[in-house]
């Protein structure tokens, strides 16, 4: 089966002024009619093209009848980040018309269904209607499902229009619905008729074409949020304890379905894990404490509120050296603040989270793969080094669908750290202690409640404690437990995974991100190199930093740190880290909500090095 | 039936009692905490318990000091105010084959701890939880505590305007499967009940009247030993019959005494007192406690039990091989498995 | 009444090598065993002989039965720092026995209860023993009480052997049980005997005496967490909220003893206030939330832990723009820490309390004066600006006893901010707007519950908001309203108190210090300029700081930041202040749960300004 | 006894009923929060209330959104999720002449919320606590409430093991002194219930099953409008009489209906439906609720009601002036008090 319409067949695409495989969508409906779900076959059916495409969820929070908006993206180059700029947009819903008919690029394209009665003011754009409720009525669509298919009258519409296969479209839909036909042929029916009415009825245009390209199928669709748990599930996590909340459930609800199937003991059958949903962020963490200490592979994932009220059990599993794993899918803060709007807010707090002098631990995911592999290997991190391990993802990564390398299985064994068990205590001719520093690392050796070693037994506390775990407030012994903490603590930059580093010779512009930006930084420093300035780039992937972010620093004239928040979070920690170089640190934040966009990036760099 | 060929000192599990001690107290002379504590060693030491295969939990307190002072042999977290059931839930699953006992007063339960409380009642976790109740809180200097009752009178406090929390009745309410209360001056009960809750698979709620001796010991006080001594009302006799002797028991079968089979096969005997009393009747139990907050008077005894709920272990299906002692082929799944979920992904 | 023994009114006190007034005594003995109002007595009595005098309480996280110093320093130039040395020692507790007789510095002097069977094994200092409990055993002392009382012996005997005016002990007694005469009579009765028995059976010694002075008239003995309670009670403090903990409880019960004092209501008899005991801090704060935001001047109280607890609250109070005062009587973390020392290690947490883009603005006493002006000025600055105000005292400064200028009734009435009743609203044309910054400075007009104004009613919330407090997701409004709190944030700036500078002509070297670390701070310069080494001085008051703190840092070559925490806090806030100036910078920690001593800020300075 | 010069859309207090409602509803079509929202403007505008003398108060959720949906000219705080008592609570202290309404979800009841929901109802606060109650997590789309039924399944989230908790029974646990259950499908009698607990001095507790539609409204789910309608058993019909208007009760004065006065002098007429039942006695309370429990019926109606217990702000005896309106002189002691008491500092 090929598109309804003949005339899309004809590779006369390239002509003048067209943009092939690169403009950006936005659909405006919404949320809670079903949109998502023509949203998501849309972009499957392009990546099926073998197409690089992202799309970027904009939504309200709440469950039902707000405006919400989808903005998918074309780019031949691979380009993923939002751009500011949509060439076409869709209009499903009365209460954002005017919005969405305004933020049409000049010289684009809008379309809106027949049954929004409103006129329409601008001439510098093409605008078409379309039936969307006479083709799901003429549809032999059962009522109760005819308001959600008839979001899939644009996904047809748009096809037709600018040439998306319907073969892909149906392999998308075949994929949605797990096979099952019914569900399949009546969206599939109501997108066909669209397209062969828009063939019959619209005007055909050729500014903006899809046309199939081979540049996907290296790549999987997925989301942050689902990677972490499957990285998770493969780091052999034993204990998952978790609140709801936006936009950390969808991580929790994914352990919900991958756990039952891919770990159930290969001996007896049985689960090799559990996960709880606690009664709040407190319990949650301090379930995780619980586990972590009895050792287990124990983590929670939460977002910014949920991160606050986990400070007095950070401080507990920071200063009793219990491993634990923490998620941070950041959204927008202070407080409840935009719980539907991305966001790197978190850092400094978590940085130093906990009363009294605590340094922590942060890793920091900067493509949806890197959850997965964040997923396991932050395990490894909180066992070797007994300490919480902080992942700070954000909304855009855990929650949006991202084409991405595929899952790499862990490379290396699980490293369970410094453990040891009956027959260890029996080898020992010296007595063990719990926080002793026997290897001048910092890191001490831990034994697990199970071990039945009559010496193996101690009694945890976040109150002063000796090397043998006893309670103490002797000064000394205080300071001495300090300095040992402070010793592993620049331990852990060895075990740290590197900065990712692009310094070509001679670029004195350097530039430092992480996280989820990455996609707009690569796109930004293209534009920059047109406009003939070379940048070098750091992602950073993880605090406490390496010898290498130093140098990248000491090796170039200006550092641009870019970041979501509000005050240069980043920037404020490699100041601290290293004051003598912030002279040439220039920290750049945007922190409205939306995802960062290249030419903003761009502009900005500009300004400053014109 | 002792074991002829073992020295008098030492229990069935070849171990003497001082192996069940702990440090020194550093609770106040004469502390109500001190003699629980003494109780629970006695009754871990006579149960022929290994204490390898406890654990201690507690939270903040000067009750929740007292697992220092038991059980040296016993791993235990000490954790914070107010958050010990959540620390235990997650230890728990570490080693479930492990029995807990967790110490806390009533501050660290009924006020800061009153959520914690409920919901690790709720998921039934296999626990023995001795809430040390004093009214007030020991170790910040005698401060009110949610249970103490109202009208209590403390220096540089005043007059405490609020009706008392009574954590049994709490208990009750959120189904707690094992719930008792008893009094610190009553030593014989208490070391019985421990030893029965020790028996009890689930949830078991200690509510102990522990004098604090320092902040809250007048007479009229009803948290202080005068008071206690003065209004005890046992509603039975409690004997813990252990596994072995069940020979023993055949005497006490009379309409007098209740007779209660654990799950791990011991018996508890409750002998009638006063009026005939069924623990496994919840509205009894409720009566029972609204009917002593009324005439004011310390009941103790077992208030309620049910053995036939599943723990919260039990819920999750885990295998017999303790979580923590799982090896990574049983932890990370094989590779072809992650080939087929990235085919998936789209 | 003069002292028992003749000996003593002979002025020779002055002979070669004597140390008068000028030397520091430390008593061991067991907690819970009345110690305390023994050491409070002698104090006293050096105090009304107008002695400068500072005493260090030294203890336990136990109620009874551990060992537990007390540390008197006799100061004739007005140090009331902690000195390391201790020239006579008291021992009562065998359980201290041997720490407290290696601690006596050579040739001082250690005295020792003999029911204390232990032989002594130096010979470098004198050791005497006396009769505690045959002294009180001989006095017709009840039986219940004699243990209590046992530990007046060793005012008696140190009395006699240093020259403590035994009028002055009397009515330090009077004082203490408040003119009870049954207690006075019982304790001074065997202080008296003891100071009998010493002259008639112990060698009178020259070494170390005190002798009147007028230096303490102009002072007040108290303690730092009376000082706040009754600042906030002459602030106005409608309601305080509090969960116990130390060492913040005796702040709250200090109010419950002044408030039902001063604060009946002149008109009806009632009580302006109300303190309520919370069920933990999350509630405390919670109320002090509600309390602010209902138009009370609303504070709670507590310590590390607590702030933990707080810390989502935090994020509320300061993104709704809540005026609230929290006092964070700081003790040494992380996490339960040690309970009972003192420490400045929640600066860094308090500064960025709250996930998302938070700043705090912190209030830092340094003397207990101090912590009653901070006590009423707090909640002007709070009503000022809108936004919770920390105040970050710590145990030394809040528990201990110090001599200290007398309270100062506020200058100034009371700042309410801006603040629309009905009749404001009546008078005004265009519409107000929770959050519209008419002044330009960041600070809106707030209306308080109760307004009967149709117009004056607003739904406060921690989620984005407008102008007018409706909810929005919109970016702009995000950032627009971001960009307002940091302007707020820098008009703080010129409400915060000023630093004290001490900056004589052609100084290089500055030392940068605050709270209780002051007095050490002034006799280590002292001790510096002894060394010719002269110093300036700026002791913070206030986070964010004023354009003289960056003078402060211009104008020195080298500036030394000293602070008890482990990571050098407000170096690292300094740093973020001024990265450009951090070269000159160092900083000095101490962090061990004793309160600083000058030598040893001394030794460190003079280290690297050799 | 209308008053003939006033228009007929408009109360006693002069006000239309706009003047009752809020913003637009956000929530989903069919929501039961909306109904219920429905039925406090309703109640509001027919009790003559002047919304400046109310107050709204929420936490976190789906309900704790719906205050912004009535009651425009109320004073408002929109707190954090499971806080709202701590926050009701302060602010209840700034002007305690005005009445709270209290809306809160079962996730931010009885699960985050637990600790804050047992205190403030220990405290009395005078506030009426609407639990909107759907066995689910609405705004973060579904997931289990501690208050979802055993066995309830749910998309994502599997089977709840665990048994719920009941809000009326913690209440009564905690000595509320007005406890009621309702039902969103039941407009009537939760604006009945409203409405007497609009006119109680103290806490009122107010468990209304409010199904979401979106989420747990599965006909067999015990929180969804079908069930509801199917299991709904009212203790009693409910009738709320205001001051004015007592003539009108005569009639009923007889032996199947109980007439409960208020201490506005209001009074609540409750008619017998099945047994008699007396919301006045504790145990049958108990009793109701347990039984209710195990027969897996939807009791509603007024369940506890006791009227005599002071209310937080009575026991803190504050000035009738409202705290937050006292001027500098009643608040700052005078000059001569700080010199005595530096005198006293020795
Ligand atoms: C988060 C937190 N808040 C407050 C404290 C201070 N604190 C220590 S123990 C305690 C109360 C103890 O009372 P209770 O639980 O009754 O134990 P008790 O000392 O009476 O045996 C408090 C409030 C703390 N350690 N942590
Ligand atoms: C501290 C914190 N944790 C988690 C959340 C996320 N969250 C928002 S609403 C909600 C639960 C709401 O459930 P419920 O109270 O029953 O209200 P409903 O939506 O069902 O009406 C949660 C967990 C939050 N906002 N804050
Ligand atoms: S203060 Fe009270 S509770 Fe604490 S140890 Fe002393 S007597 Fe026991
Ligand atoms: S999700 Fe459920 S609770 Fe939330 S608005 Fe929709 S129906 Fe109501
Ligand atoms: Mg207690
Ligand atoms: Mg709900």
């Amino acid at each position: 089966m090929t598109s309804a319409s003949p005339k899309v067949t004809e590779k006369d695409g390239l002509s003048a002024g067209a943009m092939v495989n690169d403009f950006s969508i936005t659909v405006g409906t919404m949320n809670g009619s079903g949109s998502q779900t023509s949203n998501l076959t849309i972009i499957r059916a392009l990546f099926k093209m073998g197409i690089p495409v992202s799309g970027k969820n904009v939504f309200p929070s709440n469950i039902q009848g707000l405006p919400t908006w989808y903005t998918i993206r074309v780019s031949k180059d691979g380009y993923l980040a939002r751009r500011d700029d949509q060439e076409i947009v869709i209009a499903m819903n009365p209460d954002s018309f005017g919005k969405d008919l305004a933020s049409v690029t000049p010289g684009g394209l809008f379309l809106y269904a027949d049954h929004l009665r409103f006129d329409v003011n601008r001439d510098d754009i093409r605008v078409d209607t379309f039936p969307a409720k006479d083709l799901v009525r003429k549809s032999d669509t059962p009522n109760n499902l005819r308001d959600y298919v008839a979001n899939m009258a644009y996904v047809g519409v748009l096809s037709e229009l600018i040439g998306i296969d319907l073969d892909a479209v149906y392999s998308a839909l075949d994929f949605h619905f797990d096979g099952k036909q019914k569900p399949i042929d009546i969206n599939f029916n109501v997108i066909r008729d669209a397209a062969v009415w828009t063939a019959e009825n619209l005007r055909p245009q050729e500014k903006f074409r899809v046309e199939p390209m081979d540049a996907t199928s290296e790549y999987i669709l997925t989301d942050g949020n689902t990677a972490a748990a499957l990285g998770a599930v493969y780091g052999g996590v034993q204990l998952m304890t978790w609140y709801p909340i936006t936009p950390a459930s969808s991580l929790g609800e994914a352990m919900n379905i991958y756990l039952p199937r891919l770990r159930k003991d290969p001996e007896t059958g049985k689960n090799t894990f559990a996960v709880i949903q606690a009664e709040d962020e407190l319990a949650a963490i301090g379930m995780a404490v619980g586990g972590g200490w009895a050792g287990l592979r124990a983590m929670t994932s939460t977002s910014g509120p949920g991160i606050s009220l986990m400070t007095e059990f950070a401080g507990l599993a920071y200063y009793s050296e219990t491993p634990i794993v923490v998620w941070d899918i950041q959204r927008m803060g202070p407080s409840t603040g935009l719980p539907t709007r991305t966001s790197q807010g978190d850092l400094t707090q978590v940085y130093f989270l906990g009363h009294g002098d605590t340094q922590n631990l942060m890793l920091l995911p900067g493509s949806v793969n890197e959850c997965f592999e964040f997923g396991w290997r932050a395990f490894d991190l909180a066992e070797q080094l007994q300490a919480p391990v902080y992942v700070l993802s954000d909304l855009d990564l855990g929650m949006n669908t991202w084409m991405t390398q595929p899952f790499r299985y862990p490379e290396d064994p699980m490293q369970r750290g410094k453990v040891l068990w009956e027959e260890d205590l029996e080898k020992r001719s010296e007595r063990w202690g719990r926080y002793l520093d026997e290897d001048g690392d910092g890191i001490t050796y831990r034994t697990l409640p199970g071990n039945k070693h009559p010496a193996s037994a101690w009694f945890a506390r976040g109150t002063g404690h000796d090397e043998y775990a006893r309670y103490t407030e002797d000064p000394e012994d205080w300071d001495r437990n300090m300095d040992r903490l402070r010793r592993k603590y620049e331990t852990a930059r060895d075990f740290m995974p590197d900065p990712v580093i692009d310094a070509p010779e001679g670029v004195s512009v350097g530039i430092i991100a992480y996280g989820s930006t990455d996609p707009a930084i690569a796109e930004s420093r293209d534009l920059l190199a047109k406009e003939g300035i070379a940048t070098s780039y750091m992602r950073l992937r993880a605090v406490p930093f390496k010898q290498a972010v130093r140098e990248f620093i000491e090796n170039h004239d200006r550092i641009y740190v870019i970041e979501m928040n509000h005050s240069g979070q980043m920037h404020q920690i490699l100041t601290l880290e290293y004051p003598h170089l912030s002279e040439k640190m220039v920290s750049l934040c945007h922190n409205n909500g939306l995802p960062l966009a290249a030419r903003w990036i761009a502009d900005q760099i500009m300004e400053q090095e014109r | 039936m002792a074991d002829s060929r073992r020295p008098s000192n030492v229990n069935e599990a070849g171990l003497n009692k001082n192996e069940y001690r702990g440090a020194p107290t550093t609770l106040c002379a004469g502390c109500g905490h001190n003699s629980i504590s003494n109780q629970i060693i006695a009754a871990c030491f006579e149960m022929n318990l290994i204490p390898e295969n406890l654990l201690k939990f507690s939270g903040i307190g000067c009750s929740s000091k007292s697992p220092t002072y038991f059980l040296n042999r016993t791993f235990g977290f000490n954790s914070l105010h107010g958050r010990m059931p959540s620390v235990a839930t997650g230890a728990v699953f570490g080693d479930h084959s492990l029995k807990a006992i967790a110490v806390s007063g009533d501050g660290d339960t009924a006020s800061i701890g009153m959520g914690q409380f409920k919901h690790v009642i709720r998921r039934n976790l296999n626990m023995v939880y001795i809430v040390e109740n004093n009214g007030v809180y020991g170790l910040t200097k005698g401060q009110f505590s949610a249970t103490a009752e109202e009208g209590l009178s403390l220096k540089y406090q005043g007059r405490n305007p609020y009706e008392p929390i009574d954590i049994c009745v709490e208990a009750l309410a959120a189904n707690a499967t094992f719930v008792a209360r008893s009094f610190a001056g009553d030593a014989k009960q208490v070391k019985s009940l421990i030893k029965a809750a020790l028996s009890h698979r689930g949830i078991a709620i200690l509510d102990i009247i522990s004098p604090c001796v320092t902040f809250n010991n007048s007479d009229e006080a009803h948290h202080s030993f005068g008071w206690g001594r003065e209004n005890e009302t046992p509603i039975h006799d409690i004997t813990y019959v252990p596994v072995r002797d069940e020979i023993r028991i055949d005497g006490y079968e009379n309409g007098s005494t209740k007779l209660v089979e654990m799950h791990d096969g011991s018996v508890v005997l409750l002998e009638k007192v006063g009026e005939d009393y069924d623990p496994t009747d919840r509205m009894s139990a409720v009566r029972l406690l609204e009917d002593a907050a009324a005439r004011e008077v310390l009941i103790t005894g077992l208030i309620y039990i049910e053995q036939d709920e599943p723990t919260l272990t039990d819920i999750y299906e885990i295998p017999d091989t303790p979580l923590n002692r799982l090896e990574e082929s049983r932890l990370r799944p094989a590779p072809e498995t992650l080939e087929k979920i990235n085919a998936r992904m789209f």
